[in-house]
């Protein structure tokens, strides 16, 4: 009884991608402090193995290994971020411990017989494509352009667009890039205008997401904005300041928590998780943390039931419904993300704040 | 000198022999794995920088191209990893002899800009063509070299493989040092006037040893290719370029086992601070994974302050230090009587 | 004027200056010889701070400048022309000048630096032609003349030439030396020469030290040393033709 | 007015703002580098330091911005000549690689420093006269870039003045080039080196201060500005500050020129292709001396 | 044959405005020590870059052995036979001495790139033949001691011999020395100038360039003068030193 349960964590704490990793590590921490006073899991310890990916493929797959091999930990939360997911997966798939991403893009858990161990929190990137397909339908739009960034989320973002796209019928009249350290997207905003474009995505991380407002008005290109799931964060709308006004992108509810009626099942978690983070860390929650949250509560439910063998952890997940901070998970043997479209909502920016989009 | 380099050589293939009965964990091989291959590009480089006295900050783009080459012909074109890496190593080669000819009639900061611009071109292509190398979501599935049927899948066999690799690139490297062509190389350092003087074509040697380096630095990259069995274009970025000159700064240029020890210590270093926390936290220390960066500033600043000839010289005064106090206290009393 | 005292300095471990001592009064012309590698170059250089001093003191004008910092010493009226031709190579001629004159720049203003390069090249008329060219690119004789004209620059009180012949042709020489006789009359300069030319030098110098493996090993007049058999064959042996057998 | 000729402005325009930055960079490189021979790594993380002091000041402080901008430039400064005492100036016989890795650990330190302080997130600044764009023969430009262009113009008169009018920037040039015969003209090495820390720093923290409000900034964000920076002082030719601002703007304008007509994924390559093919054809830069790099050691 | 060793012929070199040399023509004979003076910035140096291909002259060229030889690159022309010092000593400082009189055995020994990658050193015998070579003319140098010695920290007059036992190593057919015996003393040119005789008794033939007159007087079969980049006196050396021209402009009195 006295055995701890050994779970790893691998994220991008530091490095580029660290606006993702750091809500993400403390959003674990806070869980474990909660889980251990309130006894345990069973009466077991819940230990926590934390590690520093910084964003890098060598020091994932490091981490990764040493989680597993030094730690021996029975299931691991992360990496933070698609490229880190994807070389930590033969690492994982070798030792035969499930690993719980919290990334986005579909390769992680596809195709589904080499992904058996592999488990992904992130909404799907193709079904937040889904979702602002759909509400351009709603609202008319059949020509976009669609800008993205160079990084595996932008790109994994592009591929979708490009194929959710196709599927509605929408045309891409422009499809511009820019590299992750830009700063200046004029000219690709001016390409997208040219092309006649009714509306522009934009699919990327910080800082761009905040410029690409700021850019658009000030060209005066009076068209809708679109943004992915990754502009969930509170902070990217302040900085872009009033540009930043009307922007629409999906995200999980946990960027509307108020809006979110009582009677939704994922009221009380999102209510939680968000008093709970705010109240402990002084700072906004976003997503990414959310999905940690989910990765861990999902790990203590499984270990709840079948102790802390790793072949058992994962074949439970892969029948468990689960109602989490980012959806309703609905877990199976050839769906190892178990979310679609309708964990997604789509928000807008009204006076510096996050509101559901309302016609 | 030429005695200790082989006797070096030696020692460090026992050393690696028997390694294993010290570490069984997969999670210290993997790392001497990384160190391996990052040894291996860092040898080359350091014939380059330390023997030819030229710089290039484009050394990534060679191991990201090693990489790439053996990573599309197998996935997408189901060539036998060994003839992928092949092909990389041949297609480094045509590279670096194009970018080499006009680039290293420059020199220093001229030339380190024109390969560092050369490896971001390279990265940005990596990038950009993601109908070719899948862009930023990389190439996954890579499938893992073999003898026959012996597959190089677990880290014990490919810490072996990778360490084997590494010695025989020394051994391969130390016998061109010691060689005519390896003073040729050296003299081009010294004073390139006084080498075309005695007949040396210091142009063409130049170009040679920067293609040799391109090879080792291929090679790297496709052994890290078929050990990951992923990659994307981060770790090929200008900063490894960087990162792998520092190391064999730090390691000590005019040598190439300071590139050995350079490379050694600088991939240990992020992996060792990873378990700093666990150290704090056990003397009761709050530590914040943040301070890492502090702390490896801190100690690449202290080896470039305190040891100018870098860690392999600095070891070697610490070895001679004794000898040489007594000498000196000879020296001294000769003076006075 | 100038008086080193048990000087010692190595280095690294490789001790060089061993227990040195000698002196330079105002107005003298005093000269240094000594074989190749015997220590010249660096005792002049621990003279004018470039060089650390293990052991011993420097004094100018009452004061110990061992270990003072080069930039200083110059302050006080100390310049070197350094062996070697150490120029400004990717710099003109010109500039160089004017970077020997810092000082008088800086204390006197342009005028006066214009002045002082207008005298060198008076002086140098070569360099006048060359004012423009890089000085990396003069013809190693015109080097040496640009290092002497730098160092001249800043009118020292006192100067310390090493090697100043160095690569003149016999003509220049001659010029060479007549400038420092002339200027130590004129104003009263006090110069401390190495030369490798020890018959031209003993013959303009008052005093003479003789150096051996970082050692002074004899020190005379200068008309003695060029007597003294031992200096004769040594350092002037020309006339010993056994050598030749 | 026919919009092929506004967006070409517009394109001019978004060049001339990121040129800018380059130029700034490269002036700061080239001061030090001509003190010293060295090219500065850490001169990408003086600008973020610059950018992130002023946040804060400006940000949390809420002091004025031209007050702000002074402070900053003096904490910079500070941070720059603290640099060259605590790790350039000990060291004792100076090899140029040596002393280049010594600015990388610093970068590295600075950088880690300012995570640590500042944290991990994008931070952003209030625009210095509000950030409504202006419309300039039909395209639009935000205040902040006149701002931008503007202080370049007047870093850039005061830089070439205070050389040109002054032996310091001789002085300088004069110990990168010989140590031991500088120092016996009477110049004090030790105080050129730290001078020209000071000034690099200064300049860094003004193209940080200035560039913040369009592009926010971050911990990380240095390492890119050192880079086109330091591309733009070796096309425009090391050391010559004429040619940093020269290739600089160049820098800037082929960029934004050639994501906006060519392909914005190959936008930097195309950047980058372009200043190699400069480079081959002349090996000393646009503005350097062939003959006198060729008498230099680095 | 009727072609003389070397012959310089109507040589021109100008830098922008300044004509370094200038029209210069003389001839040089197998196996004899010629020497070339002139004031300083006559163009002596310049003359010796475009021998020996560190500069492409203007007009004019330099045959050996009846063939045009000036515009190659300097290794091409070292493969001929031709070996140099330098008046701004250039050696290799952070190779020892040893080292550096190796590196003169390049042209003299020819393992390739391949073999020098694959075949370690204890087992070639070439290369044992090269330090063995190396070491003798060290020796002949007069620094058989000093072989292990980094060559940087030489004092300056060792660093010029340690540059002439390169060159020999070389095994040239023609050597051009660039002041040799500048910053040695009288005794240690004696020294240098029974070295030049010995070279030449070995069948170099020599070329030099010095501004000690004693010692141009001492070894030389034939003097060139120049001055302003032109000729302008050629004979043995009493004729030389007694022609006005060249005492009015180099000798003095
Ligand atoms: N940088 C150095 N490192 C180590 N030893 C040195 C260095 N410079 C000079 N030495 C040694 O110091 C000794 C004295 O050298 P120094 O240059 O002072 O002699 P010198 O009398 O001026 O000789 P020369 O007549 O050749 O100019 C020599 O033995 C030389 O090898
Ligand atoms: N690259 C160049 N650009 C301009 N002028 C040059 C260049 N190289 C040499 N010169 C000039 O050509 C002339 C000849 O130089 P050279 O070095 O041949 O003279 P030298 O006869 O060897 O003189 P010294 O006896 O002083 O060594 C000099 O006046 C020199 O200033
Ligand atoms: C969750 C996402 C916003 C981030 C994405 N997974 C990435 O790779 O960077
Ligand atoms: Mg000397
Ligand atoms: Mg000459």
């Amino acid at each position: 009884k006295d055995r701890e349960y050994r779970v790893g964590c691998a994220f991008a704490i530091t490095g580029k991608a660290s606006w993702l990793g750091e809500p993400q590590r403390n959003t674990v921490e806070m869980l474990e402090k909660e889980i251990n006073a309130a006894g345990g899991i069973n009466g077991h310890r819940l230990k926590l193995f934390i590690e520093d990916t910084q964003g890098n493929n060598t020091r994932a797959v490091n981490a990764i290994k040493k989680l597993v091999k030094k730690h021996r930990v029975s299931v691991i939360i992360g990496p933070s971020r698609s490229g880190t997911s994807m070389a930590a997966i033969p690492v994982v798939t070798k030792a035969k411990v499930p690993m719980l991403s919290c990334a986005a893009a579909e390769s992680i858990t596809q195709p589904w017989e080499k992904r058996r161990w592999i488990f992904k929190m992130g909404q799907n990137d193709s079904d937040a494509a889904r979702k602002i397909c759909d509400h351009m339908t709603a609202h008319g739009i059949r020509e976009i352009g669609i800008l993205t960034g160079t990084t595996g989320f932008g790109a994994a973002g592009r591929t979708q667009l490009k194929k959710i796209a196709k599927e509605y019928g929408i045309t891409i009249v422009a499809d511009e890039t820019y590299s992750p350290g830009d700063t200046d997207m004029t000219a690709q905003l001016i390409s997208i205008r040219n092309a006649g474009a009714k509306a522009v995505v934009n699919w990327s991380i910080v800082p761009a997401q905040s410029i690409v407002p700021q850019n658009l008005r000030q060209l005066k290109i009076g068209i809708p904005l679109y943004q992915s799931s990754g502009f969930a964060n509170i902070k990217y709308a302040q900085a872009a300041g009033v540009a930043a006004e009307g922007t629409i992108f999906p995200a999980g509810r946990i960027m509307a928590v108020d809006f979110i009626p009582d009677t939704h099942p994922q009221k009380a978690i999102l209510k939680k998780y968000k008093t709970g983070y705010e109240s402990v860390y002084k700072d906004h929650v976003s997503t990414f943390g959310g999905h940690a949250y989910d990765a861990l509560l999902l790990v203590i439910e499984a270990m709840k039931k079948v102790g802390d063998d790793p072949a058992k952890i994962r074949d439970f997940l892969e029948t468990t419904e689960f109602t989490g901070v980012d959806g309703i998970f609905r877990f199976s043997e050839k769906d190892h993300c178990g979310l679609d479209k309708t964990a997604f909502e789509m928000l807008t920016v009204k006076d510096g704040k996050f509101v559901v989009y309302r016609k | 000198m030429v005695k200790k380099d082989y006797f070096g050589l030696c020692a460090l293939a026992l050393g690696v022999a028997g390694t294993p009965l010290l570490i069984q964990n997969d999670y210290y091989l993997g790392i001497l794995v990384f160190t391996a291959l990052n040894c291996l590009a860092c040898t080359g480089l350091s014939l380059l920088m330390g023997y030819a006295g030229q710089i290039s900050m484009g050394n990534a783009a060679f191991v990201g191209l090693g990489a790439y080459t053996s990573a599309i012909l197998t996935v997408r074109l189901g060539w036998n990893p060994w003839l992928a890496m092949l092909a990389g190593v041949l297609l480094v080669l045509a590279i670096a002899m194009l970018i080499g000819i006009p680039s290293l009639r420059l020199k220093g900061h001229y030339l380190g800009m024109a390969t560092l611009g050369f490896g971001s071109i390279v990265h940005i292509v990596s990038v950009a063509a993601t109908g070719l190398t899948g862009g930023p979501e990389g190439i996954n599935d890579i499938p893992p070299l073999g003898f026959g049927s012996i597959l190089l899948d677990s880290d014990l066999r490919f810490f072996y493989f990778s360490w084997a690799v590494l010695i025989l690139g020394l051994f391969l490297a130390l016998n061109l040092i010691h060689s005519r062509i390896g003073r040729g190389l050296r003299s081009v350092h010294g004073s390139e006037d006084a080498a075309e003087s005695v007949g040396v074509d210091t142009a063409a040697y130049k170009i040679r040893v920067f293609t040799i380096g391109a090879a080792y630095a291929s090679v790297s990259g496709s052994l890290y290719a078929s050990y990951v069995s992923y990659i994307d274009p981060g770790p090929f970025d200008v900063m490894h370029s960087v990162l792998m000159v520092t190391m064999v700064a730090v390691g000590g240029m005019h040598n190439v086992w300071g590139a050995v020890i350079g490379a050694a210590l600088l991939s240990v270093l992020p992996e060792a601070l990873s378990s700093a926390s666990e150290y704090f936290e056990f003397i009761g220390v709050a530590y914040d994974t943040d301070y890492d960066m502090l702390i490896y500033g801190g100690i690449l600043l202290s080896i470039m302050l305190f040891l100018p000839g870098g860690l392999l010289d600095g070891l070697a005064r610490l070895i001679r230090l004794p000898g040489k106090l007594a000498l000196r206290l000879k020296g001294g009393t000769g003076q006075n009587g | 004027m100038l008086r080193l005292v048990n000087i010692h300095s190595a280095y690294g471990l490789v001790r060089v200056l061993k227990n040195v001592s000698l002196h330079v009064d105002g107005g003298e012309i005093v000269t240094l010889i000594g074989a190749n590698g015997a220590g010249k170059t660096t005792l002049l250089r621990a003279i004018s701070g470039l060089q650390p001093v293990q052991e011993g003191r420097i004094i100018f004008d009452g004061r110990d400048i061992a270990n003072t910092r080069a930039e200083k010493l110059v302050r006080f009226g100390i310049a070197q022309a350094p062996e070697g031709r150490q120029i400004f190579r990717p710099m003109t001629v010109m500039e160089n000048l004017e970077l020997g004159g810092y000082l008088v720049c800086r204390l006197h203003g342009r005028k006066q630096l214009r002045r002082a390069i207008g005298e060198m090249f008076d002086m140098f008329p070569i360099l006048r032609e060359r004012q423009d060219q890089f000085a990396g690119t003069l013809s190693g004789g015109e080097q040496q003349m640009l290092a002497i004209a730098m160092t001249l620059m800043n009118k020292p009180r006192l100067l310390l030439l090493d090697e100043p012949s160095m690569g003149l042709a016999p003509l220049i020489v001659r010029e060479i030396f007549e400038i420092i006789s002339r200027l130590r009359k004129d104003e009263g300069l006090t110069v401390l020469l190495v030369e490798q030319n020890a018959n031209a030098a003993l013959r303009i110098a008052d005093r003479g030290y003789v150096m051996e493996t970082g050692k002074i090993i004899i020190q005379d007049r200068a008309d003695a040393l060029l007597e003294n058999p031992e200096v004769r064959r040594a350092y002037l042996g020309r006339d010993k033709r056994e050598i030749w057998e | 007015m026919n919009t092929s000729f506004t967006d070409l402005l517009q394109f001019i325009f978004m060049g001339l703002q990121r040129g800018s930055i380059y130029a700034l960079a490269a002036m700061g490189f080239n001061m030090i580098y001509n003190a010293t021979g060295i090219i500065n790594f850490a001169q990408g993380e003086f600008v973020v330091l610059g950018g992130l002091m002023m946040v804060t000041l400006t940000m949390t402080v809420q002091l004025s911005i031209p007050f702000a901008f002074l402070l900053t430039v003096l904490f910079v400064t500070v941070i720059g000549v603290l640099m060259e005492r605590l790790t350039i100036n000990p060291v004792k016989d100076p090899d140029v690689l040596r002393l280049i890795i010594i600015t990388i650990a610093v970068s590295i330190l600075l950088k880690g420093a300012a995570m640590c302080i500042w944290g991990k997130e994008s931070h952003y600044m209030r625009h210095f006269s509000g950030d409504t764009p202006i419309d300039i023969l039909g395209a639009t430009v935000l205040p902040q870039t006149l701002w931008i262009i503007g202080i370049l113009i007047v870093v850039v008169v005061a830089f070439v003045l205070f050389f040109n009018c002054t032996m310091t920037g001789k002085c300088m040039r004069a110990c990168a080039i010989n140590r031991d015969a500088a120092r016996l003209a009477g110049i004090s090495d030790r105080n050129m080196v730290m001078l020209s820390f000071a000034l690099s720093a200064g300049i860094g923290a003004v193209a940080g201060i200035i560039v913040t409000p369009v592009i926010q900034m971050d911990y990380g964000r240095g390492v890119l500005i050192a880079l086109k920076g330091f591309g733009a002082a070796v096309i425009g030719g090391l050391g010559n500050s004429i040619g940093a601002v020269v290739a600089g703007l160049l820098f800037g304008l082929v960029e934004a020129i050639g994501a906006g007509y060519i392909s914005s994924h190959y936008m930097d390559a195309i950047a980058l292709t372009l200043l190699l093919a400069v480079l081959f054809v002349r090996p000393s830069g646009i503005f350097g001396s062939s003959e006198a790099s060729r008498l230099k050691d680095f | 044959m009727g072609n003389p060793f070397l012959a310089l012929e109507n040589l021109t070199k100008a830098f922008g405005g300044v004509v370094a040399v200038n029209d210069l023509s003389f001839a040089v004979d197998r196996g004899t020590v010629t020497s070339v003076i002139g004031p300083n910035g006559a163009g002596k140096t310049t003359m010796f870059n475009l021998i020996t291909g560190f500069a492409v002259p203007t007009s004019g060229q330099v045959r050996f052995g009846g063939m045009v030889i000036s515009g190659q690159r300097p290794h091409r022309i070292a493969a001929l036979g031709f070996a140099r010092t330098f008046q701004n000593v250039q050696i290799f400082p952070e190779m020892t001495a040893l080292e550096n009189v190796m590196v003169g055995r390049h042209l003299q020994s020819e393992a390739g790139l391949f073999r020098s990658f694959i075949v370690p050193p204890f087992f070639r015998r070439e290369e044992r033949q090269i330090r063995a070579d190396a070491a003798k003319w060290l020796d002949f140098a007069g620094m058989a001691d000093l072989g292990d010695v980094p060559a940087g920290s030489l004092p300056l007059g060792s660093q010029r011999l340690l540059e002439i036992a390169r060159a020999l190593a070389a095994e040239p057919k023609l050597l051009l020395l660039d002041e040799p015996a500048s910053g040695l003393n009288a005794r240690e040119t004696l020294v240098m100038g029974r070295m030049i005789a010995r070279i030449r008794e070995m069948g170099i033939t020599v070329l030099l360039v010095e501004h000690d007159m004693e010692l141009v007087m001492e070894v030389s079969d034939k003097v060139v003068v120049v001055n302003f980049g032109s000729r302008i006196a050629y004979g043995t050396p009493a004729e030389v030193q007694l022609n006005p021209d060249v005492i009015a402009a180099y000798l003095g009195e």
